[in-house]
């Protein structure tokens, strides 16, 4: 029996076909992995199988029986529970009542008990090792916070067929193991998973059919075990695998761009030093409570620290001012690209130049010619998958709609690029992009500093830092193993620069 | 964003109350205004008074009640101002002869008020097919029916006020129940039904799921449209009711019954915590913010402001009174 | 806001009263010179008057004024409802209280009040009619800018003016612009008439107040300013009596208004007010003040005071109120 | 690359045009109203009353464009209706001796139109402070400055119409520049630049960005705040100036000048596509809804409809300009 089949699916927005006559087939109580690269149309089809779409043609069944009319989500819920790329938490709601949308009632009577909807709550994060407080409002809650709590509610459903979009883009190492297990021992209890992902390792870690949709198509259905790395990638990006070719940057020169000294803020981190040279990469890792993405923002003026200093190129930059950093050279990609990324209803070519706006022209006039060239170089050069620079970035799949914010940074050709989970969300091709944009912007004789738990995006770094609980707790030259770097970012390894 | 370090589910009580106090910043505000009142003067703590103050902010209490219901689920509705007069006087011109500039159809008498409330649901449903079916932007059709519905009542009465006598009509604007005007009543208990609704009900809670983020309300199997379109119809009916009562309390309807209403009840409903984006806020909060704006009135009224500052001297108290919200509850507003 | 206990303001403490009043709106020329009599007048007429209470021109608010002006003691009461239907039952609740009222400007539409001080509206409307239609000689275009539809008073004059002209001057074209009482609005209306008909040659503006400044502005700046007497002059009649309109007589601006006697609202007001505390009573019939108290129905008494056409005959007559105030 | 399925650059011509339709949403309504308008009198295209229409909007036309500038920004302003009445008011008074309704502080007669403008900016920093600083809501905020700021002008000027001569205030209003009422050179003009700015222009294109996402916004270095302040201010004296020219064509200023034109405002921004969630809309749009409320008045005037059936009409007529918009762009509108 299986869990689901859809057959000769088809979809188009507008003049978009985002998927063209493909079809998948997951059986049951077996994890499937859903492959491609950003804009494939795994997203797509996931609305699809969870009835918030209906595809142009093709058809649906669920264990043999047709899908459910659109308006009945009921039925839809009890056949299948998901965790959306798109965040569905409702901001203004407590985090206990996101947990049990629409299902307050928890013994099913008429009148909604809150004291016992805040313990179940309660339970239920704790269970999923989530620490959060029930009562917080979903809006305070952090990125890796919104996305435990997303999937402790689709979780939680106890449906038989379990959709995750790209669940893990955002979680550090230890949730993302918390989350496998989890998955392990639901399976072990006979539930069936469909599982998108861009790290391909977790692909072979915890699936056993993985299917690779390209340009809207259906490329292969295949067991995992029957496929390599290499194979799989070349199913997602059409092309002979080139993958990994390692940088050639030119020797790091001698003076420093970046200075940071005693530099502290609130209980996120505390005495931090750090200093960046000329075309150097630094990584810094951390678990999610480290500090890591507070210091990045405390350095681009997202965020005033409360004591030292940020000197790039010599000069000391305001504190907590965005503009005196991209003044001073900064260029950088926040953590959170629909919070502070990017600006839908604009187009990718002005999203991707506001920090150099004064250059497309004169007396702030801004040269439409002008833009447009820069943008589309820059759509070329980080391969973003669009049709032009006047399309609005809102429209874009979630990975190019990161290229665009990525392109940002970069426009301003900075001294120093300070990179915030860049590659969160963006398939394999796209990440090489991605780092092969970092490259060259080193190879330019630019600092970059990544702020990442992805190993990936830490390996062509010339030296790591390792943060834990707001203080630097290792620093590791490059050739880092996987397992030293790991127990260092949980507070259990040893730290071999100190 | 925020930290993440979150205090653990021990420090689960004091949070509760943070999160509460949004729905109680006007209550340091009503304090402060009882106290000015008690100095202004002598009249005004007594039960008698204040009772004044309710049974007169009764039909813009509804109103309220109906404007916030929309703006939780993210919409708004401008046109509850014009069928506060439109509703009753429809329901009037249908049952009333021509010598009283009625259409002379002769309705039974006791069919106003149903009709009353019909006109309600008729502008109700027009709101939302426009903005839910068309998707068009509901500030603006809103703005539009709200011109169109006083028009239509303008043109069907001619510009008259309807003051012949409908007692079916009037009934709940001048009956009292237990010693109370029923208004009073109706006010309070409408109030209390939907505060309990929207608190510990479902389908009540739906209001902020859909106003919160209504994609995400659709996935959790909330039928968002169907939502929208019983609270928009509710709200109209609402504005209907107070028109009714407003009939039954001043004897006569004129065609420009509830002109500039729309200011006060949103007024109201902001001065008490919801927001204009949906999803948030308190009914209560709603409730406190037009007993608010009543007391104000009446302070200004029983302290004879000068009249030509009174405006002034009025703005400036609810200006100070959000200042006030705003520093004791520490929170941002929107 | 200390004046604890102590209601009354202006007037004589121990004078007759206290006798509350509420003022209809405080954004108008005419009810502005009514509200600057009222206080004078009742130190005259000996009045314990306690500070007046405004309304703003909404009923829901006067009635909200009342309640109050009766908890704190008020022996009678002066208003002026714009709303005349609506405060049918106020006034209702005040019989039953013994609290009489006396209402000016405008008639209740059930009755009920002591007295009713006011002019008669309808005659601003019929004596426009005729004094336009004499001018034009029955021929010609009127522009009319009608007060707000839902107010009595327009409406009244609205109604009286059309009627009239109808009758008894059918080759003039009445072109009734509604203008919510609203200076720009009038001003926009005429402007457009004028380009669709320049042979316009009469204006009918119901509130000196609010469109005079306008109308002469926009006749201006089109070349239709034409002093009386010349040819291509377009009457104008208004209604209201401010000095801003005998001005314009005098320069040959306008022809005529009616003057709506602010100055005796007032003092008629306040002198039934005080007499209804005293307990006296009056009958239907001519009075000494040159005016004429009717029954209007139902027992209710109505002293309709003069509002004289005032003319370039006229303009200089020291005892119409616009000649009165300082300008 | 090696997309497949995605149109290629060829295709950006014709997408940006599909872009654009929304801008000229009201085109195909405007075309409608002219045909109408056509057929209701011959006078109506004639250009000496097409003239007269554009210069009776001129002075919400600037209202209009100082509103939809703040709503860019995903803010809003209701109190440029009082700031109208308010600004020249205060001037007029400041430079009046008492016999006109002054205070006779004697200020030379020049300064009232640099006082009526800063009349502006005061209250448009008293916005800006609440709204930015205090980061209260926008909408009740500015709707208590609607109040208050109307109130004050009330006191100041005790009620009355300032109608007294005041020839530098009232310059604008009735000069004429080289065969055209001054106001429309102005009210053209200042939209004219204000397109330009907003659309190619970076300071302009920053309006965008903050109203779109302005956490975005200020991580891309746009100082939010201070751009903010900026509009917010601008609007205030853009009414202002409204204000100043209002008088010179009406000649006087009552004490209501401006009352409920903010409803007029916000209608014609919305009509034209500007969205009440910030970031959406152009002034193009809005420079259409102007003169589309405009072309409805004045052929409803032409056509000397019905008065006690005028609104309903004009109503009716504003909610088909937009269901027609929505049917000819096939957009949905927020
Ligand atoms: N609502 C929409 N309107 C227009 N185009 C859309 C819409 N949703 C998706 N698309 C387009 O459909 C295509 C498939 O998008 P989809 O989100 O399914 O990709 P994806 O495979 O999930 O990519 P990613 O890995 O980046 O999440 C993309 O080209 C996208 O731009
Ligand atoms: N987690 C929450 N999210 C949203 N609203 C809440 C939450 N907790 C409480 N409320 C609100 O607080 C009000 C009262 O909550 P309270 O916890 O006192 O419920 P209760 O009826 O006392 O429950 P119980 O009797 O089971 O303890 C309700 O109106 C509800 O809307
Ligand atoms: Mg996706
Ligand atoms: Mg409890």
């Amino acid at each position: 029996m299986n869990a689901v089949e859809a057959s000769n699916i088809t979809k188009r927005f507008g003049q978009t076909v985002a998927l063209n006559d493909v079809h998948i087939t997951v059986a049951d109580g077996e994890t499937h992995a859903l492959v491609g690269r950003n804009g494939a149309g795994k997203s797509t089809l996931v609305s699809m199988l969870t009835g918030l779409n209906r595809p142009d043609s093709g058809e649906i069944t669920f264990r043999g029986e047709p899908a459910p009319a659109l308006s009945d989500r009921q039925a839809w819920r009890t056949k299948v529970a998901c965790v959306y790329q798109k965040s569905t938490i409702i901001p203004t709601l407590t985090v206990a009542e996101n947990l049990f949308i629409n299902r307050q009632n928890l013994d099913g009577g008429p009148v909604i008990s809150w004291s016992r909807l805040r313990r179940t709550a309660g339970d239920l994060l704790s269970e999923y090792g989530v620490d959060v407080d029930p009562n917080t409002d979903a809006v305070d809650l952090t990125v890796e916070q919104r996305q435990l709590v997303e999937i402790a509610r689709a979780l939680s459903f106890g449906a038989k067929f379990i959709i995750l979009d790209e669940p893990t883009a955002q979680l550090d190492a230890p949730a993302i193991e918390r989350l496998f297990e989890r998955m392990r021992s639901l399976r072990a209890a006979g539930v069936t998973f469909l599982f998108i992902s861009h790290h391909l390792q977790e692909i072979f870690e915890i699936c056993q059919t993985v299917t690779v949709f390209r340009d809207a198509r259906h490329i292969v259905t295949s067991p995992v075990a029957d496929l390599s790395k290499d194979q799989l990638v070349e199913a997602m990006t059409g092309e002979a695998v080139g993958l990994g070719a390692g940088s050639n940057r030119p020797a790091i020169a001698d003076d420093s761009v970046l200075d940071v000294q005693g530099l502290a803020l609130g209980k996120h981190f505390r005495g931090i030093d750090l200093s960046v040279r000329k075309g150097e990469v630094v990584g810094i890792a951390g678990s999610g409570s480290s500090g890591k993405v507070e210091l990045g923002e405390a350095i681009v003026g997202l965020r005033k620290a409360d004591a030292g200093t940020v000197a790039v190129q010599g000069r000391t930059l305001k504190p907590g001012s965005v503009p005196a950093a991209l003044a001073g050279g900064v260029g950088f990609v926040p953590e959170d690209r629909h919070k502070e990324g990017f600006v839908p209803g604009m187009s990718i070519g002005e999203n991707s130049t506001f920090p150099i706006t004064k250059r497309l022209g004169r007396f702030g006039f801004i040269s439409g010619r002008k833009r447009a060239e820069v943008a589309e170089k820059m759509i070329a050069d980080l391969d973003i998958k669009t049709s032009g620079p006047d399309q609005d970035v809102a429209d874009l799949s979630g990975g190019n709609q990161q290229k665009v914010v990525m392109a940002r940074a970069l426009s301003s050709d900075p001294a120093l690029l300070v990179l915030m989970d860049p590659t969160a969300g963006v398939d394999v091709k796209s990440k090489e992009n991605l780092l092969d944009a970092v490259d060259r912007a080193a190879a330019g004789g630019a600092a970059v500093l990544v702020i990442s738990d992805e190993l990936d995006d830490l390996r062509p770094c010339d030296r790591v830092l390792v943060m834990f609980h707001g203080s630097v707790a290792g620093e590791f030259p490059a050739g880092w193993t996987d397992n030293e770097l790991v127990s260092v970012i949980e507070g259990i390894g040893e730290s071999s620069g100190e | 964003m925020s930290d993440v370090s979150t205090p653990v589910a021990a420090a689960a009580r004091p949070r509760l109350q943070v999160a509460r106090l949004r729905d109680l910043a006007l209550l340091p505000a009503i304090v402060v205004l009882l106290i000015v009142g008690f100095i202004a003067s002598p009249i005004f703590l007594t039960t008698g008074n204040l009772l004044d103050v309710v049974q007169q902010q009764s039909e813009l209490g509804l109103v309220v009640l109906g404007e916030a219901l929309v703006l939780i689920i993210g919409k708004m509705d401008l046109s509850l101002e014009s069928t506060l007069g439109f509703a009753p006087a429809l329901a009037m011109v249908l049952v009333l002869p021509t010598a009283d500039h009625g259409l002379g159809l002769g309705l039974p008498e006791w069919t106003a008020l149903p009709v009353c409330l019909l006109a309600g649901v008729l502008v109700g449903a027009i709101n939302a097919f426009l903005v839910l079916r068309l998707q068009l932007s509901g500030f603006i059709i809103t703005l539009g029916m709200l011109i169109t519905v006083r028009g239509v009542q303008q043109g069907l009465t001619v510009g008259q006020s309807l003051s012949a006598s409908v007692p079916s009509l009037a009934y709940l604007g001048n009956a009292t129940w237990f010693g109370l005007h029923a208004s009073i009543w109706i006010f309070l208990v409408v109030f209390a039904v939907a505060i309990v609704f929207v608190g510990y009900f479902r389908h009540g809670r739906s209001l902020y799921a859909i106003g919160g983020n209504e994609a995400a309300a659709k996935a959790a199997g909330i039928r968002t449209t169907r939502v929208a379109v019983v609270v928009i119809i509710l709200a109209s009916v609402l504005a209907a009711l107070a028109g009714a009562m407003m009939y039954g309390r001043l004897g006569s309807v004129s065609a420009s019954q509830g002109n500039g209403w729309i200011f006060d009840a949103f007024a109201a409903a902001v001065l008490g915590g919801v927001s204009l984006n949906g999803g948030k806020g308190t009914l209560f909060g709603a409730l406190c913010g037009v007993l608010c704006l009543g007391l104000v009135l009446n302070i200004l009224t029983l302290a004879h402001a000068n009249p030509y500052w009174f405006l002034a001297i009025r703005g400036a108290i609810i200006l100070g009174a959000l200042v006030l919200a705003r520093l004791t509850t520490g929170k941002a507003q929107d | 806001a200390c004046n604890r206990g102590d209601a009354t303001s202006s007037g004589d403490s121990s004078g007759v009263g206290p006798i509350g009043i509420d003022f209809p709106r405080a954004d108008s020329d005419f009810w502005n010179s009514y509200n600057k009599y009222v206080p004078t007048t009742a130190k005259d007429l000996g009045i314990n008057l306690m500070a007046p209470t405004n309304s703003q021109n909404d009923v829901t608010k006067l009635v909200a004024n009342v309640q109050a002006l009766t908890a704190q003691g008020a022996k009678a009461i002066v208003m002026a409802p714009q709303d005349t239907g609506a405060i049918a039952s106020t006034i209702a609740q005040l019989n039953t209280q013994k609290i009489p009222v006396v209402t000016v400007d405008t008639r209740p539409d059930k009755g009920g009040a002591y007295m009713v001080v006011r002019a008669d509206n309808k005659a601003y409307g019929e004596k426009a009619c005729k004094f336009l239609g004499d001018k034009l000689q029955g021929k010609g275009k009127i522009v009319e800018f009608e007060g707000d539809l839902s107010s009595i008073n327009g409406r009244d004059r609205s109604q009286a003016f059309g009627d009239c002209m109808k009758q008894n001057y059918p080759g003039i074209t009445v072109f009734a612009e509604p203008t919510n009482w609203e200076g720009a609005k009038a001003s926009a209306a005429l402007q457009t008439d004028l380009t669709a008909n320049p042979d316009i040659n009469g204006i009918y503006m119901q509130a000196g107040g609010v469109f005079l400044a306008p109308t002469l502005q926009l006749l201006k700046s089109t070349g239709h300013l034409i002093p009386a007497g010349q040819p291509g002059h377009i009457s104008i009649i208004s209604n209201d009596g401010i000095p801003q309109e005998f001005d314009a007589i005098r320069q040959g601006q306008i022809d005529a208004t009616v003057s709506q006697p602010a100055d005796l609202y007032a003092k008629w007001a306040l002198f039934y007010a005080k007499a209804a505390v005293e307990g006296k009573t009056f009958k239907p019939g001519a009075t000494d003040h040159n005016s004429t108290i009717l029954d209007v129905g139902n027992g209710q008494l109505e002293d309709q005071l003069p509002a004289p056409l005032v003319t370039k005959d006229n303009v200089d007559d020291k005892s119409l109120w616009g000649n009165q105030v300082a300008k």
